[in-house]
């Protein structure tokens, strides 16, 4: 019943007598008959536009853990930020959601400028010259920040700090049987990257990776990592919490070379996880590396300001096989909301964030510490995140908050020492101290 | 008068809509430049928690001691700017955009609906199966039906595009050849496929063989038996192919392939020219990616997101990248779904479970058109190509002149030869006249290239405007000098933009400005 | 080349977009041109009711034979038509739009998310109050915010925009005189009054007496000693007035009108100068409207939907408009809200309950702004207009040369007298620069005039833009010839618009083209 | 803290001295001290976007006669109507809902155009050559109606049928004190308006106003009303259902003079009431009567088409106390929004639709009388709306409904004889079989 087609049959018939054919089969006559379809796709027939969305909305509804349901204390790289309704609208302005790659920049210099615009924030979001316009998510950034570095480095080892998201550590193994890097996984103690010294090694990295703050929330010690590189010519790849660097100082100060990160924060909803938006800057050395598109200024032919994508040799529908990067559909949209959402959040509004996110997650540190039998996971200093070790095995914790009204966060699981009993926790800026009370006496009682 | 005000007005006139083409084409100043300090937009909740000294929660050495420069505006300005930005931009909800390979069609509106449903776009990914069963019962019925459309026996969603699909699909063929205890070195890609392809195949640790097309536009078959040795992992093809045309020798080539020991890997890009009507797994396909954002009107999102599913046949299932979602024995009928990971598994592809929400988007879609529907959209889209290229038959070059699926190539180049009017005067004569440029100078094989995509929602009355377009400016190239058509566009909100220049003087950020 | 589809193509190119400025200025065709038969874009539930032939559902004498002829387009062509058309419209989030009285400020997006609530939307109007506890809660709310605001007892919230609170303001005004065994026949406007006062005077069955102001631009109080009689049933004043001038002799006339048994009623329009500052009721009014969609933000919608609650002081709270929400009692401390209608109501004057989603927009913004966010902004929009005033003292002429409120008129008539240009010149000039004309010709006691409001909630930056702008148009008018100003605007989607024949050769609708 | 002022205090203060005042105070210097707030007003201080939208939820949770939660049978001239993504989406473009009145045409065609067509459909709908460009609503329609009929016949009696909807009469009765009009109500026999034969009437009528279908949902015989029309001099004005209008005669070919209508149907939310949409069309005869704007076709100086506001001579900003009506701001974003869905509806579609909402209304009836001890309110041939006789007070049914999860219907009430057993049903194209069985199934029980 549901169709977009505007074609009437008279005007098939029609075009059709123009083609000089017979039957809309006739169209596909170049189509060996034995590989055709000979029945119909096994499928319902169409449906109008209310019963779909009645569909979709009982999968909605089967979704125990919505956030308009359960308080949600997970992060772990996908955060319960404050989207407002500005981002939401100009965001959703269907000139940005239905274009596509600005290919011809007379007629898209909407995108191209929002684009150049996220490619400032984010470079200042880095303390680094560069950005890119967007890559798929923070795991797909890492992947391209590690390539990039083992090119340029020209050493095919990468140490990967165990504090880096779990499973942007399994991407960088996936992807490493197509590459060949060599992955060599570098423990926590107590909540940071113990970084082997490195200068004697006999299988010198050439890209270190490291997490800022790391997977368990903890504020690792870049100036340590940059140390290392120093002395084996690695590259220093940052993979930092934009919402965090509101406080902390920028991966570039450290001397990091890329930054990658997670920009799901800046106006992108959980959804499940993706779309999402992937970050990746880096420093101007590795400018001709760069994976992925890039806009730049310039002029028109009547000296107007204008903008384009720019350095398209690197890219793959131009160098093909010997590209920097595959990647070509990007998520263009999320760049453009991040960009929306830090023009809301603003100089002010991005410390802000970050500062009441830390503020919470303090608080509900310190609550939750006061249970009985509840332990902190690592010591390390934290900043809006952080793991506790219970007296019960995590995904049985949170199964039991759930039926209190909460996400209660995210088990660490077989990845972590004694990850069975870790928690990993979340707090936003969205939480409020009610919530957080709520939260603690549910969670003393689940543990209980 | 006395001007004190002077000194404190700086920046750039937020309430101006200069630079809106409704009223003039001053360009649009940047964020950057609207910033004021101390303006904000901001708010946040009020939450009551007691509140610490920010020295006691950030560690000195790592506190930055300046705040990011982000931009300060008011909300007002905010909107006016993005607002003005999106006056500045085509869409498909203002025009045509026949853009070659791309499958620019009308993105329904009810997918923005779905996609905004809280019970969908409020789910934390790390929440366990038993919380979110909603969403692993959608993923797993629109795996089951992106299988039935395909012909394959199962499939991953995490590949968040199309390229990333190719990449994943490589790292599958390499998977598995790894397990047949067989170590291969190279993939075969024909000269007409898409950058994307070599650049997969690089990556996939894999040395690209390229293949010639022959006279009609298809793989050269002599030249392909040249290649094809035990060394080969496999070939990846795009049927139709990026000529628009249809690999009529699809069941020998898979059988050439499969007889070295070798995997036919699907391009989906022009899957929506087929749909209903041939799947690639009939072919003889054995790793398919689809572009859900073509084929299935997730919108492009000026560039994405888009997501790029991979099924496969039956062999490679266990290889697929894990966790899926699947349906599990349910234990009072009805059923439950959970999370697994394939035996052999070649790993996780995406951080989480692919792009979620233009997943779902899709299976909106196809649900409203229906299997039914499917079919018709292939139809469609490919009676309007063919019309398109019978139309302009003999007002363009047609490099491959015979029938054409759901695209068409054409080419300037006799144009050019006669009046030095290349395909990209042609590309920005047409946005003056209200459509998009097709996509040009691709495939590389065709000289001047000019890609045309209809897509099934364009009407015929569009189609006959845009072939008078066309025709008009075929008329200008032959009878106005090559001057007149290297002048446009004149109406845009920018003119032709120095490309060289931008490379040249690389600009990437505001700060770059000097 | 045959061509058995031309007699099929048919009716207007949707998809391209020619119409949008972006691309050019071709005229963007009429839905019904675009229209083709046998397209469609409708779907609805699936219901299941077994299905009765419509002989039998109609009966024959009243059954339409043919169907209304709407429109037949797909919903690619219906998106692409509005947002096209969207592309040919001014509006607040495009730029300034300094269109006085009409208090164009920003409309936070937060009010659009407000009125879009399952909660609020989809309530219907006729369910019984247990039902609607929310928005009873919401209306009483209002009315006390809005009282406190203005200084009064009790509002309705029923008239559906300023003039609809006019005409309750008359009948409020009639009921009362009527109540206290008067008759009287005449109200009394100042001559700079906007039109609806006095057609709602007259709807409200009495004669209007005009005013005349004086040199200060305020009521001639001695004019209005002359007028007042016992047949003055009141009189209808907004202050600051039409001319951005406070009455300072508010006090004095209260005095006079309430002398001999009238009231005094209060045009909302300008309550934006005072919020928070000074109060209708402190200044003696008996009725006040508000204009929530000026006042309060709730936007525009291109020329509605508005709200115009009408507050009254306690003597007046009898007459009423019913049914009210009313708090009532609560049982057990928690509130319950119900409706009631006054004693002595004037009745009902809006089919329901007034634009409820209007006034829960309002509620959000006044809530959001809070007691002293509202007096921010009268402060604010007081200065911009003021700066604004100050700025083109000498460019153009200021008739009346005081501090003003927040709004200024200025006059073209000495740079007419001089070289003939006129405010509607200045007016189609600076829609080139990029902002909305200010209103034009209003108030009739100015000559040529140019009524700036400029809002709170436009920048520095952007006053001084459009001050710049406005001073550049002076300068040529000074020293351009007569008709080069008169050609303006050139890049608009139209020129000037040819307004009689619009009128001579009436076409008010599709149909009526020849 | 929630602030849309874009100004920090420099400007402010930089601004003053531009001015030559001290102090924000000094601005208000023209208003008698005696007069100003000498304290701040009463009200909370400023909240931010997220406290403000939480306590609007708070409103919107507490009533529970939401349509996502109580299943609507109401109607009475506000239908629950499917409104889809489509019209949301382009009824909520900024462009449409941040402008004002077209007063510059130049910058405002969008609008203008949308009335245009509005304007078109709306015309066509009723059978009558012209159409305004919105009223308030419905009621207010009517009101203008009967204003411009008193005018053009010069009789300032009005024959209103009992059939017409209460408010509406209430509305008319309210404004008459103002009009002088008046009003007769003209009683219904069995759901009919028994207009008096008004030939030798010695007070004879200016006006009829009829129902088409009636407030009880009947279909009135206006070839009768026509008659009397014809007889006496009156103006005949009909009070339309737009919906039903795709299945009824319009009120153009019963000779109709004027015809008004609540336009809600066409893609405005319930909302409780407003905003609606006011229809107003008439005949060529009476132009120059019409209340408020109206838009018509020209053309610019270059001869291209354009839309401007018309016969802008009969309105109150130019003949002020003469003015045909007192109308400013009208229902454009409504008018825009029934365009957009009446585009979407299409020939086809609102023949389905009130052919849908018929079928829902027949079985819905028929079920309903199965029951006992229900009846029929009236016997008169209904189309989309029907009343009830219970043994039960209506209202009390209604609420019983509620806790059943129903909307049941709207008690006819004390304007109706015997209105206390009268509910008013209502069953759109969106209740489906199943809705309507449990529906019926709970009123038995709520009648027993
Ligand atoms: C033929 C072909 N293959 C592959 C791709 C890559 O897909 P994506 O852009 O989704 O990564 C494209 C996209 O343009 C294409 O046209
Ligand atoms: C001074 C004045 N009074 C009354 C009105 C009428 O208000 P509305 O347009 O809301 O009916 C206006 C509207 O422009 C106005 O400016």
């Amino acid at each position: 019943m549901g169709t977009y087609i505007p074609h009437t049959d008279d005007e098939v018939a029609s075009m059709l007598a123009f083609l000089g054919l017979e039957s809309v089969d006739a169209l596909f006559e170049v189509v060996p008959e034995a590989l055709r379809l000979q029945h119909d796709l096994e499928l319902a027939g169409g449906a109008g536009e209310p019963d779909v969305l009645a569909r979709m909305e009982e999968f909605a509804g089967a979704n125990r853990a919505r956030s308009d349901r359960l308080v949600c204390f997970a992060g772990g790289g996908a955060y319960d930020h404050e989207i407002p309704s500005v981002t939401r609208a100009l965001a959703g302005r269907s000139e940005f959601v239905t274009s596509y790659t600005p290919y011809q920049p007379e007629v898209a210099q909407g995108v191209l400028q929002a684009i150049f615009e996220y490619q400032t924030m984010v470079a200042r979001l880095a303390g680094l010259p560069v950005a890119n316009a967007s890559l798929y998510d923070g795991g797909s950034a890492a992947v391209e920040a590690v390539n990039l570095g083992v090119a340029a480095s020209g050493r095919p080892t990468v140490w990967v700090s165990a504090g880096i998201h779990p499973h942007w550590r399994q991407m960088l193994t996936t992807f490493a049987a197509g590459t060949g890097h060599q992955l060599r996984t570098i423990p926590l103690v107590d909540g940071l990257t113990a970084w082997p010294d490195g200068g004697a090694d006999d299988d010198p990295p050439g890209v270190l990776l490291v997490g800022y703050p790391n997977y368990l929330g903890c504020i690792e010690d870049l100036g340590q990592a940059r140390a290392v590189c120093d002395r084996t010519g690695a590259l220093l790849v940052v993979g930092a919490d934009p919402v965090a660097a509101g406080l902390l100082k920028s991966a570039g100060e450290w001397g990091a070379d890329v930054m990658v990160g997670e920009g799901q924060a800046f106006g992108t909803t959980l959804g499940f996880g993706g779309p999402y938006l992937g970050l990746f800057a880096c420093a101007q050395a590795h400018l001709r590396r760069l994976p992925g598109r890039l806009v730049g200024e310039t002029v028109d032919v009547e000296g107007r300001q204008a903008y384009v994508t720019t350095l398209r040799a690197r890219e793959q529908d131009i160098r093909r096989e010997k590209a920097t990067s595959n990647v070509c559909t990007n998520q263009t949209l999320m760049a453009v909301t991040a960009a929306i959402q830090l023009g809301w959040l603003g100089t002010s509004g991005l410390v802000e964030l970050a500062r009441r996110c830390a503020q919470g997650t303090r608080y509900t540190r310190d609550a939750l510490l006061s249970l009985d039998r509840v332990e902190p996971y690592v010591t390390a200093p934290v900043l809006r995140e952080f793991a506790l070790r219970l007296p019960v095995p995590a995904d049985v914790v949170v199964e039991r908050m759930a039926d209190a009204g909460f996400l209660a966060g995210i088990p660490l699981g077989g990845e972590f020492d004694d990850g069975e009993h870790g928690l990993l926790i979340s707090v936003t800026e969205r939480r409020t101290r009610d919530e957080i009370d709520a939260y603690v006496t549910a969670l003393g009682k689940a543990v209980a | 008068m006395s001007d004190p005000t002077a000194s404190t007005v700086t920046g750039a006139p937020g309430g101006r809509a200069t630079s809106a083409p409704l009223l003039g084409r001053a360009p649009e100043p940047t964020l950057f430049e609207l910033s004021h300090p101390g303006r904000r937009a901001w708010s946040f909740r009020t939450t009551g928690i007691p509140e610490v000294e920010l020295d006691d929660l950030v560690p000195d050495e790592h506190r930055r001691h300046q705040p990011v420069p982000v931009a300060e505006v008011s909300e007002r300005d905010l909107v006016a700017h993005f607002t003005r930005l999106s006056h500045r931009q085509f869409s498909v909800d203002l025009g045509a955009y026949p853009l070659g390979s791309c499958t620019m069609k009308y993105n329904p509106k009810v997918c923005d609906t779905v996609a905004g449903l809280p019970g969908l776009a409020g789910v934390h990914p790390a929440a366990p199966a038993s919380l979110t069963q909603g969403w692993l019962a959608l993923l797993v019925e629109l795996e089951e039906t992106l299988c039935e459309i395909t012909g394959m026996a199962a499939a991953t969603l995490q590949p968040a595009a199309g390229a990333a699909g190719e990449l994943t699909g490589l790292l599958l063929m390499r998977a598995w050849h790894q397990a047949q205890g067989s170590v291969r070195t190279k993939v075969i890609i024909p000269d007409s496929a898409h950058g994307t392809n070599p650049a997969s195949v690089t990556l996939g640790g894999y040395q690209v063989v390229t293949v010639p097309s022959d006279e009609r536009g298809c793989v050269d078959m002599a030249a392909l038996a040249t290649v094809l040795d035990e060394d080969v992992a496999g070939i990846m093809l795009t049927n139709p192919n990026t000529l628009g045309l249809f690999e009529e020798d699809i069941a020998a080539i898979a059988a050439a392939v499969h007889e070295v020991g070798g995997l036919l890997y699907y391009d989906g890009a022009n899957l929506n020219a087929i749909l209903g009507v041939v799947r690639p797994g009939d072919m003889g396909f054995d790793i398919v990616h689809m572009n859900l954002h073509k084929t299935f009107a997730t919108p492009h999102g000026g560039g994405g997101p888009g997501a790029g599913p991979v099924a496969v046949s039956e062999r490679l299932v266990p290889f697929l990248p894990g966790p899926r979602p699947v349906r599990a024995e349910s234990q009072n009928g009805t059923p439950v779904y959970e999370w697994t990971t394939p035996p052999l598994s070649i790993g996780r592809v995406h951080t989480w479970h692919g792009n979620a929400l233009v997943l779902a988007r899709a299976l909106a879609y196809i649900l409203i058109n229906g299997g039914d529907g499917l079919k018709k959209i292939a139809e469609v889209a490919v009676l309007n190509a063919n019309w398109i290229r019978q139309r302009l038959t003999g007002t363009y070059d047609v490099p491959f002149d015979r029938p054409c699926m759901h695209e068409v190539v054409l080419s300037v180049r006799t144009i050019k030869q006669a009046h030095g009017v290349r395909a990209l005067d042609v590309a920005k004569r047409l946005l003056e006249e209200g459509f998009h440029s097709p996509t040009v100078y691709f495939p590389l094989i065709v000289d001047e290239a000019l890609m045309i995509e209809p897509t099934e929602t364009e009407s015929p009355q569009t189609l006959e405007a845009l072939a008078e377009a066309l025709e008009r400016i075929a008329d200008e190239a032959n009878s106005r000098d090559e001057g007149w058509m290297a002048e446009f566009p004149h109406g845009t909100p920018v003119r032709r933009v120095d490309e060289a220049r931008a490379a040249r003087t690389l600009i990437p950020t505001f700060d770059a400005r000097d």
